[in-house]
């Protein structure tokens, strides 16, 4: 019999630590080698939100899947619930990035001494006050309903009544409504506002359809390693599958909300959201055109089959790609307002701190994965997802 | 060699599944075995290949698709280039709507015709139908009746299977 | 001999053979019968008419190989051997008919004038023209005009007719009686001439009656100057202007003139920082008010006393007088000393007919003095000739029986005449009623003998509008209908056999030639008639030195006026005008040019005084009588003065014109000796209906985007920028995810100089009549369905009881990158490779699409089938008879006729740009900068449309678009207009 | 195959398999009720005044409609938009849900499918009667001709024209092809000759072998595959109509999802409407039982609360952008002439929905009736506001126009409601209304004797 808690081994910790201690050591390189503090500050806020919002996606993972009363999902929701942990932690990073300065090397409108006619037009929202009292009031509601999910999931697991699964059901329900709403609206504070001027109605929507696809990839490499380590082994080819057959739909979903809103701008051709484009097409262009074959070509060519998503070989490696990708995707969402093409690039800093990043992620996913143990035994729908199979 | 076949029906799913594992443990040759609806597990039991239509389907899309990228590049560049609002002759974006409309109604039309035809579903197809009750409630096995000596085993390997109504039929 | 319709030049070519034959022979047989055929059904088929519009051009290769259209006219631009079928002619002729007076060239293709264009070697008009003249061409195809001679009774013919008259005019003679020949101002020298023969062989008199009198200008400028005449006006010399409800760019005397001078003195590209400053005072909102740089209401009742006020003041700067100190209602003092700082660039003009008010006006001019500098004496504007008091004097007469015959030419008092009834009444009492009217009229329906006149197309004519300054007409068909020039029947009547060319030939030999240096007058005729012009150089002899004292005792006796009564204003509008072309329907949907309304006249209000009365738009009132007419808020109108156009109402004018709007020249009344179109103390009552005026804009805010960009002249001249600064900004963010598009040779643009355009219409007709636009009718216009390819968009700015007005006429830009374009399913709009966005009329299916992303809206849609252009029978929309046989010989070949459910617009006249290019290809040469000229462009009075290559650096419009003031609609949209906006400027400094 | 006990039986009563084949067929046996005829004499008077109303549009011309200079598009387009939304629901529930795995759709899919296919007919009426000349509609194809001129593949509406196509079809044959073993039954069960004898040739010689079945199932599932992409394209290429243009309150970014989502939302609020009564006429409260009802109500408070963010983030962004033309543009909506139908759009879409978070109403067969028909008016005023009052004001105010429609335009909508239940009479008549092999197939794991079962 598999054992069902898992422990966070010395060997796991080194690794974690080590490659934290990569990514001091990167921010220490960009500020010895005079990157600049908007190219730092750029990063670590890049990092920060891209783990936060994994962190989002775990939850979201666990709690879509308890309103839509579907079952096979349940043997993996462990390491949803998990993830989720690390959101008050790329909180408080991201916190301390705007407290310590990032604010003005990342936001134009923070200089409120010279704004132009459109920037005043903003004020009313784009004021730090605002936009720290936003900031809190994402994190706490995040932070909370995440907490209570994790907490009847675990009530759930020690006694199965069904008033708990119920209970676990409005949780679910709150937190996806509430995603819903604050992932649109900080991702136009956080991201959307570092190109003041520039404006676009489907912006929180793809960069959610983003979050979605690599929280979902992440899923599926943690399941792969705690599988590999031993664990979990109630966790089948189908429940791969399924996890594959998303990362598919997601990659496509994302390329249709990148193309809609590409083809849009490109069509009507209009100065003020044409800039956007322009920027990243003339300067940033190898990223620009890289992030769309990465991110659509490559998972849509090999996870179109049955068998290469149920195969790790295939599927694992895609989730890696998916999981970079999808960080170069955030780059260029970020990099040509915040930094500017002169100052932006790839170097360590920006590979080791993302390291660094992932291994903090992992040490925090892998201390909330000792939290409770792996098997959701009394969940209602255990049973279902261990019989679950499908033959398409 | 024998023609003659013989029928008998189920009038549960289960028992079906059941059965048809049994038969095929012993050996009894099954011609076909008809269900008023899909049962689950049944194409394994009886030993189907998995389909490779996926596959028609993949060339009928890639087939569109790539006529109809293609027609619409030739008509923008070669045949007829005409200045529309100054955008690029080659306008890329604006081809994607038709070329993926074209990639899935080939897709779609390839694949169906292709189960059409390999299963001769025609319009005003006449079928043998063994027992007409096999679209309703009845799961209708049909195996051979090999050698005349054999016939009577098989018979009795159907009624241990479970089988109800076993027929023997030229 | 029959009246029947001009269909070919064969039909030419028969008349000039034998005069009387009604039968042709031989090979023209056939031609004759599709004539009798077609007689036979006015509404013939689409098909029918190309079937003759077939063998006009057949026919007219046969005929030209033998002979010239019209007998001896000589061709302006070119002299053709023959007429080649397709192409067109020029002639050069005049247009006048009693009120508007504009030197023109005509279009004529295969044999039918299709187009008026403004004559530019007449150093008055310089090719501008106005709206009525543009539409004057399709009164040659009017239906409603008299088509034979007749007797009250029935149809006669010439001879009977003419041997009627002339017995009964020797009766009258026999018995000492007394004939009149009733005219309109009669501005050419031979019919003068001719008139004063007749009147010697017929004793009698001859009256002029102007509609638009100017009869107390007359009388005043007789008491300062002892001679009763209206001098010329010089608004290009003038630095301030300064008008009393004088509406001089709209309907005050020559507005075509006057807009040419107005505006040359206020533009600013090439260089000029200086441009007159225009101070109005009026009651209701005119044309040229709302052009002003200062506009200041003064109720009608108070103009009076301001003027004597103004007087006062100036005399009071001049050193003092003996004008009295009166109290005026608004400050003169500032507008005194403007105009005084600027003596003898100053000047002042009323619209009044009031002689006090012209005498003080007069005074006025004397001490800025005007007189010599900006108001020439020595040459007289021979326009609104008549004194008033002749015509009044002249029904007294006729009701009294003391006259026994009369001769109407080209008036029509029945209508017109403030008594209307009165002289009725007074008609019946005449023995011998003759007219010579060109269109169905009231007058003429009362008469014995009516002896239709040509109309100025089809016959000679000369006029000499300002002294010296002669011009001619001449046929550029032959008459349509059996109809005789109003000369020539008074020649027969005279015994006199010679037909009115010769006569007037003669005339000219004799008295006009030795003014110019040609010693044969052959040479001399030709000439004219190949200009239209002739400008002698001929002034008037000395004046009496100018006599202030009646102006000074005009101005002591000045009383106040009562500002708290209401006052009801009749104007004509640029339009319909006084409804001599009451039934052209271009001009019944023209929208005026402030109101926007069209199809109706209405009682424009002041938003206060509706308020007060709470009446909105559209309801009924009845005002002095008149009787349920609707309101229309006007903003800027004075608090307490109402108005309505006149010209509408006409009882027996044919289609459209009949039963549109009502008839208010009762409104107008004989106060003195001198019509008084303002009326004071009338009522106004609420009836409580409604009735619906149509009009082409119902939003009148800018709501404040940059559409149209002004500044003041001070700023101006500080930064030139100003007023377009923001397009700086726009500039800078102008990003685009396209290639760039080269335009190698042509790229064809166009520029508006917002500081020119007046809003006078112009244009809005000329593109209607070159590019075969239809005319919709009243109901689709109150559906915002009327197809007009150039609009004049005007904005209120600021309180709307004295707003501003700026106007901007938008067209199709022609976009670089059309959102229409792209849009287009079946690839009907696509851009052509010279910058052109083109329409291709028989790919368009409909969808309508390209109109709902035009951000300009300037595409129009043929909802219904309004020109008869559909393949199904039937369903035809044509309220206003546009598509008879008659209106549609006005059709331009060069232009598709667009059927029903097709998108249409502007195109840049891409016929006359196909035209000049080939020309330029078949002499071997470059286009010339200038040598294309859209219909727009070219009829524009104030010259504010330019176009042309934008490739070539040195042509005017890239010089238009190099200058700071230009700028593009809607530029932040990276459409690339290839319209051009130049900034409004307002001369306020003081 | 396992299934959870505390999930609730998706079929009421004690049904065996025969059962189900009877009840399903029920409706087809027999003389139809008088309700029926009722319905289809209604319907069919409306499909005559469409007609007199088609009739005026073409002889005529679009001058019998109520548009104008500004506003190219009116009812038409409002209406088009409309049916074509109320046509993704048979495909989402067949599609979509078919990929995940909901057992529930299987009592609806068969009659939603039907509804989507006489919708997106209702809805492909629109843009050719909204042609100026619809006798040369036939220019939108790219057929090769003397002039060697093609189309415009710049076009949103001849994207339009290859993805509504193209929609048809597929939803034509994925409809069909789930159809044909059920004809078979039908065949089966007949008892007259010639109802045995259409069938027979309906049902293509269907058997039910198990390779027929296991190879339908691949190909349904493929199907699946291609159609839910394919439903986001078709009504994302509606989007785009309007997105593409340079309009305010046209152009923006989120319509393509914003759309598809509104689509989804009024297609199950018809289904329900439909099926609502439908059950109830045809007695099939046990196949579609309270529970189907409450599943589509959770989806359409998931839809009908993206469409609300979507409408919250537009009205945010016209204010946010700062482009004057896109805050005037969206203040008008709200507060302009038309706002009255902004507000009605509102409560029905964004208000009334939310009451399903409530159990009580999720769970009520009158209220969900009730909101359903709420939801179908509100999303038609959605595009009625999103096509007039964005054209009505648009850039330059001396255009400003308002808009009403005409008798005939009325007259037009009316006749493809005339059409669109008249076909769905006759369909409830021809075909079984409920898939029965499918539902037969969860009739065990999910069906009333399933606690007799048990899974080795």
């Amino acid at each position: 019999m598999e054992n069902i808690t898992f422990k966070l081994t010395k060997k796991l910790k080194t690794i974690g630590f080590v490659m934290v201690a990569i990514g001091l050591l990167a921010l220490a390189y960009g500020f010895i080698a005079g990157l600049g503090g908007d190219r730092i500050v750029a990063n670590l806020h890049l990092n920060s939100f891209y783990f936060t919002s994994l962190g989002l996606i775990g939850m979201f993972f666990v709690a879509v899947h308890a309103i839509a009363e579907s079952g096979w999902q349940v043997s993996m929701q462990r390491v949803g619930e998990a993830m989720s942990l690390f959101i008050p932690v790329g909180g408080i990073i991201m916190l301390l990035v705007f407290i310590f300065g990032g604010m003005h090397h990342l936001f134009e409108w923070t200089h409120t001494e010279h704004l132009d006619r459109i920037l005043l037009g903003k004020v009313a929202y784009l004021n730090q006050p605002f936009f720290y009292v936003r900031f809190a009031v994402f994190f706490a509601g995040w932070v909370f309903l995440a907490w209570m999910i994790r907490k009847t999931s675990r009530e759930l697991d020690i006694n199965g009544d069904v008033k708990y699964f119920n209970k676990l059901r409005k949780y679910s329900a709150f937190y996806v409504v509430f995603l819903a709403v604050t992932s649109v609206i900080s991702s136009w504070d956080w991201l959307m506002s570092i190109d003041a001027h520039w404006f676009s109605t489907l912006y929180g929507w793809y960069v959610f359809s983003s979050m979605l696809v690599t929280g979902f990839s992440v899923i599926v490499i943690f399941t792969y390693v705690l599988k590999r380590m031993g664990y979990m082994q109630h966790v089948n080819d189908e429940h791969i599958h399924d996890m594959g057959k998303y990362m598919f739909g997601l990659s496509i979903f994302w390329a249709y909300l990148w193309f809609s809103q590409y083809m849009l701008i490109w069509y009507a051709n209009i100065p003020e959201e044409t800039i956007y484009f322009y920027e990243r097409i003339k300067h940033f262009d190898t990223i620009f055109y890289v992030n769309l074959i990465v991110n659509f070509a490559i998972p849509f060519l090999l996870l179109m089959t049955r068998n290469s998503k149920r195969v790790s070989y295939v599927i694992v490696p895609v989730a890696v790609i998916i999981f970079i990708g999808h960080w170069m995707d955030l780059y260029q969402l970020i990099m040509p307002g915040a930094v500017g093409h002169e100052a932006a690039g790839i170097g360590f800093l920006e590979i080791g701190l993302t390291i660094g990043f992932t291994g903090l992620f992992m040490l925090v996913t892998f201390f909330g994965l000792t939290k409770a143990p792996l098997v959701p035994k009394n969940h209602p729908f255990y049973e279902e997802s261990l019989h679950y199979h499908t033959n398409y | 060699m024998n023609k003659s076949y013989i029928t008998a029906y189920y009038t549960d799913d289960d028992a079906l599944l059941k059965g048809v594992r049994q038969l095929k443990e012993k050996g009894v040759e099954i011609i076909d075995v008809m269900t008023p609806f899909p049962v689950h597990g049944l194409d394994k039991a009886v030993g189907l290949r998995r389909s490779r239509l996926s596959r028609v389907a993949f060339v009928g899309g890639a087939v569109g698709g790539l006529i109809g990228f293609f027609f619409q590049a030739w008509v923008f560049t070669k045949a007829y280039p005409i200045n529309f609002g100054g955008k690029p002759y080659l306008s890329v974006p604006s081809f994607m709507p038709v070329t993926f409309e074209m990639a899935v109604l080939f897709a779609a039309f390839s694949i169906v015709f292709a189960y059409l035809i390999y299963f001769k579903l025609t319009p005003g197809a006449k079928p043998v139908i063994h027992d007409e009750r096999s679209t309703d409630d009845r799961f209708l096995v049909v195996v051979k009746a090999g050698e005349p000596d054999e016939t009577p085993n098989i018979e009795r390997a159907l009624s241990e299977a479970g089988a109800e109504g076993i027929k023997l039929k030229a | 001999m029959e009246p029947k319709y001009f269909r070919s030049l064969e039909e030419l070519k028969i008349d000039t053979r034998q005069e009387t034959s009604d039968k042709p022979a031989g090979d023209r047989q056939f031609i004759f019968e599709m004539q009798q055929e077609l007689k036979k059904s006015t509404t013939a088929s689409r098909r029918d008419f190309l079937k003759v519009f077939g063998f006009t051009v057949a026919s007219a290769a046969i005929a030209s190989s033998c002979q010239q259209p019209v007998r001896k006219a000589i061709p302006l631009l070119i002299q053709p051997e023959e007429i080649v079928p397709g192409k067109a002619s020029y002639y050069a002729s005049t247009f006048f008919d009693g009120i508007d007076y504009c030197p023109v060239v005509v279009k004529v293709r295969d044999g039918r004038p299709i187009k008026i264009e403004g004559n530019k070697l007449s150093s008055l008009t310089q090719g501008g023209t106005n709206a009525r003249t543009q539409a004057s061409v399709l009164g040659l195809y009017d239906n409603a005009r008299y088509k034979k001679p007749q007797t009250q009774a029935s149809a006669a013919t010439w001879q009977e007719v003419d041997e009627a008259i002339v017995n009964q005019l020797d009766a009258i003679k026999a018995k000492g009686g007394k004939v009149v020949l009733l005219t309109g101002s009669v501005i050419s020298p031979s019919t003068l001439q001719l008139i004063d023969e007749f009147l010697a062989k017929y004793p009698g008199e001859h009256i002029s009656y102007d509609v638009l009198s100017a009869s107390a200008m007359r009388e005043a400028n007789k008491k300062t100057f002892g001679k009763a005449f209206i001098p010329s006006y010089q608004f290009d010399k003038a630095d301030v202007i300064v008008g009393f409800d004088a509406d001089f760019l709209g309907s005050w005397l020559n507005p075509v003139e006057f807009s040419k001078q107005y505006s040359k003195n206020r533009k600013l590209t090439d260089g000029q920082k200086k441009m007159s400053r225009h101070i109005h005072l009026e009651g209701s909102m005119s044309l040229t008010g709302s052009n002003a740089d200062e506009r200041i209401q003064l109720h009608p009742a108070q103009e009076k006393e301001t003027i004597a006020a103004l007087y006062y003041a100036l005399e009071q700067l001049n050193g003092g007088g003996h004008a009295k100190n009166i109290s005026s209602p608004i400050d003169v003092q500032k507008i005194a000393k403007e105009l005084y700082s600027k003596r003898g660039k100053a000047l002042v003009v009323a619209g009044s007919n009031d002689p006090e008010s012209q005498l003080m006006i007069n005074g006025i001019n004397n001490i800025l003095n005007s007189f010599g500098n900006t108001i020439l004496t020595d040459v007289e504007l021979k326009l609104r000739k008549a004194d008033d008091a002749d015509m009044a004097r002249l029904v007294d007469e006729m009701n009294s029986g003391k006259v026994d015959g009369l001769f109407l030419f080209d008036v029509n008092p029945a209508y017109d005449y403030p008594q209307k009834d009165k002289f009725v009444s007074g008609l019946q009492k005449v023995g011998l009623k003759v007219a010579l009217p060109v269109y169905e009229e009231e007058t003429a329906a009362l008469v014995d003998y009516i002896c239709p006149d040509h109309h100025y197309l089809e016959t000679w004519s000369d006029a000499e509008v300002k002294t010296g300054f002669y011009s001619l007409g001449q046929p550029a068909i032959r008459p349509i209908f059996n109809t005789r020039a109003a000369q020539s029947s008074l020649l027969k009547w005279l015994g006199n056999d010679t037909d009115y060319r010769a006569y007037m030939q003669a005339y000219w030999e004799n008295n006009l030639m030795s003014m110019s240096d040609s010693l044969t007058f052959s040479s001399f005729w030709n000439k004219r008639v190949h200009d239209g012009i002739f400008e002698s150089g001929r002034k008037e002899e000395a004046l009496a030195a100018f006599d202030a004292s009646t102006a000074l005792a005009a101005q002591n006796a000045v009383k106040t006026g009562d500002a708290n009564q209401i006052s009801l204003v009749v104007y004509p509008n640029v339009a319909v005008g006084t409804g001599k072309h009451a039934n052209n329907p271009w001009l019944q949907e023209l929208p005026d040019p402030v109101s926007k309304a069209c199809w109706d006249n209405y009682i424009a209000i002041s938003p206060k005084l509706a308020k007060e009365m709470d009446l909105e738009d559209n309801d009924t009132v009845n005002v002095a009588g008149i009787g349920d007419l609707p309101i229309l808020i006007q903003p800027g109108q004075e608090y307490k003065t109402l108005s309505v156009a006149m010209g509408y109402g006409r009882e027996k004018a044919g289609i459209p014109a009949t039963g549109v709007g009502k008839n208010v020249f009762s409104q107008i009344e004989l106060a003195g000796s001198n019509k008084q179109f303002v009326k004071h103390n009338v009522s106004i009552e609420k009836l409580g209906g409604t009735y619906e005026v149509a009009r082409t804009q119902s939003h009148h805010s800018m709501e404040g985007r940059s559409l149209i960009r002004e500044t003041t002249l001070a700023d101006y001249k500080e930064n030139p920028i100003s007023g377009n600064e923001i397009r700086e900004e726009i500039k800078k963010h102008l990003k685009t995810l396209y290639p760039k598009r080269v335009f190698d040779g042509f790229h064809w643009g166009m520029a508006v100089d917002l500081n020119s355009c007046t809003g006078c219409n112009a244009c809005v007709v000329a593109c209607s009549v070159e590019n075969n636009v239809p005319v919709v009718g009243k109901e689709q216009v109150i559906m915002a369905r009327e197809m007009h390819w150039i609009r004049i968009d005007r904005y209120y700015n600021g309180d709307e009881n004295n707003p501003t007005v700026v106007r901007q006429p938008v067209t199709c830009q022609h976009c670089d990158n059309a959102p229409c374009e792209n849009v287009c399913p079946v690839a009907a709009t696509t851009h052509s490779n010279e910058g052109l966005n083109q329409m291709a009329y028989n790919r368009c299916i409909g969808t309508r699409y390209c109109n709902n992303n035009c951000p300009y809206k300037v595409r129009r849609f043929n909802f219904f089938d309004y020109n008869g252009a559909d393949a199904m029978k039937g369903n035809r929309k044509d309220p206003a008879e546009m598509t008879t046989d008659l209106r549609r010989m006005v059709l331009n070949p060069d232009v598709t006729i667009r059927a029903k459910g097709v998108i249409e617009k502007c195109s840049f006249c891409v016929q006359r740009i196909q035209d000049k290019k080939l020309q330029a290809k078949n002499e071997g040469r470059q286009l010339r900068d200038g040598e294309v000229v859209p219909a727009c462009g070219q009829a524009c009075p104030s010259e504010a449309i330019v176009f042309g290559n934008l490739n070539d650096k040195d042509s005017k419009i890239s010089k238009y678009y190099a200058d700071d003031r230009n700028y593009h609609l809607l530029e932040e949209l990276h459409t690339l207009p290839s319209v051009g906006y130049l900034t409004k400027i307002k001369n306020t400094t003081v | 195959m396992y299934v959870s006990p505390i999930r609730e039986p998706l079929i009421r009563g004690e049904k065996d398999y025969s059962q189900v084949t009877k009840d399903i067929l029920a409706p087809m046996a027999g003389k139809p009720s008088k309700y029926w005829y009722m319905g289809i004499t209604l319907s069919s008077a409306a499909l005559f005044f469409g007609a007199w109303a088609t009739f005026m549009t073409v002889y005529y011309g679009i001058g019998e409609w109520g548009l104008n200079k500004t506003v190219g598009w009116g009812w038409g387009i409002t209406n088009f938009v409309w049916w074509v939304g109320i046509g993704h629901a048979g495909t989402f529930i067949s599609a979509i849900l078919l990929l995940f795995r909901q057992k529930w759709r299987t009592s609806i899919n068969r009659s939603a499918e039907a509804m989507t296919l006489i919708a997106v007919a209702c809805a492909g009426f629109f843009p050719l009667i909204h042609m100026g000349r619809l006798v040369l509609g036939f220019f939108i194809f790219p057929y090769p001709n003397t002039r060697e001129l093609w189309v415009n593949f710049n076009s949103p509406l001849l994207w339009d024209v290859f993805a509504i196509t193209t929609y048809l079809l597929v939803s034509l044959i994925f409809w069909y092809v789930g159809l044909i073993p059920d004809l078979g039954t039908v065949r089966d069960k007949a008892t007259t000759k010639i109802r045995k004898a259409i069938y027979g040739f309906l049902s293509f010689g269907w058997t039910g072998s198990v390779k027929q079945w296991s190879r339908h199932e691949t190909v349904s599932l493929i199907l699946a595959g291609l159609a839910a992409p394919l439903v986001l394209s078709v009504h994302t290429i509606v989007s785009f109509d309007f997105a593409t243009s340079v309009i305010p309150g046209w152009h923006t970014t989120i319509f393509p999802p914003y759309f598809v989502s509104g689509a989804v939302f009024s297609g199950f609020a018809m289904v329900l409407t439909l099926l609502i009564v439908a059950r109830k006429a045809l007695n099939l409260e046990e196949y579609i039982t309270i529970n189907h009802i409450e599943s589509m109500n959770k989806v359409i408070i998931l839809t009908g609360s993206i469409v609300g963010i979507a409408y919250i983030t537009e009205f945010f962004m016209a204010w946010y952008s700062g482009v004057e033309y896109e805050q005037y543009a969206f203040l008008n909506r709200a507060f302009g002439p038309y706002a009255w139908a902004y507000w009605i759009m509102m409560t029905c879409n964004v208000v009334t929905p939310q009451l399903f978070w409530f159990k009580k109403i999720r769970t009520s067969v009158v209220a969900t009736f009730i909101i359903s028909i709420f939801v179908n008016i509100g999303m038609w005023f959605e595009r009625f506001v999103i096509v007039v009052t964005s054209l009505h004001r648009d850039y330059l105010p001396s255009s400003w126009v308002m808009y009403k429609p005409s008798l005939v335009e009325v007259g037009l909508y009316v006749g493809t409601l005339g059409l669109f239940f008249t076909l769905f009479l006759l369909f409830i008549r021809v075909f079984p209304v409920i898939a029965i092999a499918e539902v037969k197939s969860v009739l065990k794991s999910t069906g009333s004797f399933k606690k007799t079962a048990h899974h080795e």
